[in-house]
């Protein structure tokens, strides 16, 4: 039988928030037992996103972070959707280093990050209207464990 | 923010935050060039040990305080760095230009 | 200056989100750093109706819970919402002891432990459509902490 | 499930999870109910040592047992429960059934 369980969270564009989130992601991930490793490598990369969508999504402007999360055996699939400004050439964006916000010491490695961390990263925006990054990772740690236990 | 730092004949080691994102990176920026100004800091040595969690907003404060103090004649070290932090900083290419050192003493050493 | 933030969360009636919610609503109340104590109430508080609203709202059906969670400066603001059946009288619902489902073991305390460790709790409740649970709480921690300030 | 238990002369100190809620409560539960067929347990002894949260459902599995254990003449008692579950405990009015005792010697004193 297929495990699933999903949850979606919507919260205000404060940076205050971005720990917020992931704790509320970690702690929905919990439920597969990821290694430590694991675990950080999904907080990492929905704070890069997160942060994103406050500073770059919203600017100054206050607006609302989308966070949906969803669980289908030992897959984790995570959106985060914003309604900001929007990225007007993705390609660009997603290149190691580029930033648009230099003198905010940004170091431009957000994509990068979420990139080498998750299995799969894509970028979904249209100008004017939002930004919606999708990424999944398969939880080895889970399958490895499930392996063992058919072996023994 | 849980910043405590020591400074020594110019050179300064700071104990960073638990988590280190965007929203604590602000403070970390301001407070870190306030302390290098008022202390005429040569060598900045950022202590790793309490922090379990940076992203990438964490890189974006090493390399402006990089650029900063090697402008002032001075250097940027760091010590006990995690794996998953070190993980970070190794996509970033900072390595290539600040270092993980095994102590402070030989950061200092180094260093100065 | 007025102090604000707000989330909203949805998830899946699963009993395996209790823990969950818990620890959502437990990180967005973290900044205000209550005490112990009050951290413990609100967790208690919001784990009885989200278990509410999981067994006795969905019952064994599929169902979403929603959390709507504000804080305006020292004061907490929770709704726990479900689309389930309803609750046909309310006011014998949160007697104490009161339950429809002693076969579960359910010991009919919910309601009045959310009363106990809440400042106010108003049920809002129409049979076939489901049911909210309102709950507010002031943080006197944080009151105490601001005198102090002043004080000083 | 981090339920532990120890069994001696027929009585079973069991203890309870870190977290007790209607998910873990039905678990827990049916262990418990197994393991008092299974060795004729006559004093059950819930001891709270790991047991940092408990909600309402904690109350429905202690009277569950209590009235279990009642009825084949057997009784049951509390050890190391902190302030928070007490205050959840105190308002179910359980206290009037079952009582904290000091320490699982103690527990068995008073209840064998
Ligand atoms: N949610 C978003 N909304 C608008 N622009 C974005 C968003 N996310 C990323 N961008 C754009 O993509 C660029 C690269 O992002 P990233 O790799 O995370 O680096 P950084 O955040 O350090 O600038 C940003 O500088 C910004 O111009
Ligand atoms: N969300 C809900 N949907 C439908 N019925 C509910 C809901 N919450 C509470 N009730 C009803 O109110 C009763 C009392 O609830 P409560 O005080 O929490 O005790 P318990 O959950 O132990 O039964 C429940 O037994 C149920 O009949």
């Amino acid at each position: 039988m297929k495990f699933e369980n999903e949850m979606k969270i919507e919260f205000d564009s404060k940076s205050q928030n971005e720990g917020f989130a992931r704790v509320v992601v970690a702690a929905f991930v919990a439920q597969l037992d990821p290694t430590i490793e694991e675990l950080a490598d999904i907080k990492t990369s929905i704070s890069e996103a997160v942060t994103n969508a406050i500073i770059h999504g919203y600017e100054m402007y206050p607006g609302k972070v989308y966070i949906y999360c969803k669980i289908v055996d030992d897959v984790i699939y995570v959106e985060i959707e914003d309604h900001g400004k929007g990225i007007s050439n993705i390609e660009e964006a997603r290149q190691p280093l580029f930033t648009s916000k230099p003198n905010m010491e940004r170091s431009g490695m957000g994509f990068t990050v979420m990139e080498a961390f998750m299995d799969n990263v894509e970028v979904e925006s249209v100008e004017g209207c939002g930004t919606t990054v999708m990424m999944k990772k398969t939880l080895l740690s889970l399958r490895a464990t499930k392996e063992e236990a058919c072996n023994e | 923010m849980s910043l405590t730092y020591e400074i020594k004949h110019r050179n300064m080691i700071v104990r960073l935050d638990a988590e280190i994102d965007h929203h604590k990176a602000e403070e970390i920026r301001d407070r870190l060039d306030q302390l290098i100004a008022m202390n005429s800091i040569k060598v900045l040595i950022f202590d790793f040990s309490n922090t379990v969690f940076m992203d990438s907003s964490g890189i974006g404060v090493i390399m402006g305080r990089y650029k900063k103090m090697k402008q002032m004649g001075g250097d940027v070290g760091l010590i006990n760095v995690n794996s998953n932090i070190q993980r970070v900083l190794k996509l970033s290419g900072i390595y290539r230009l600040v270092k993980n050192y095994e102590s402070v003493q030989d950061a200092i050493k180094r260093l100065v």
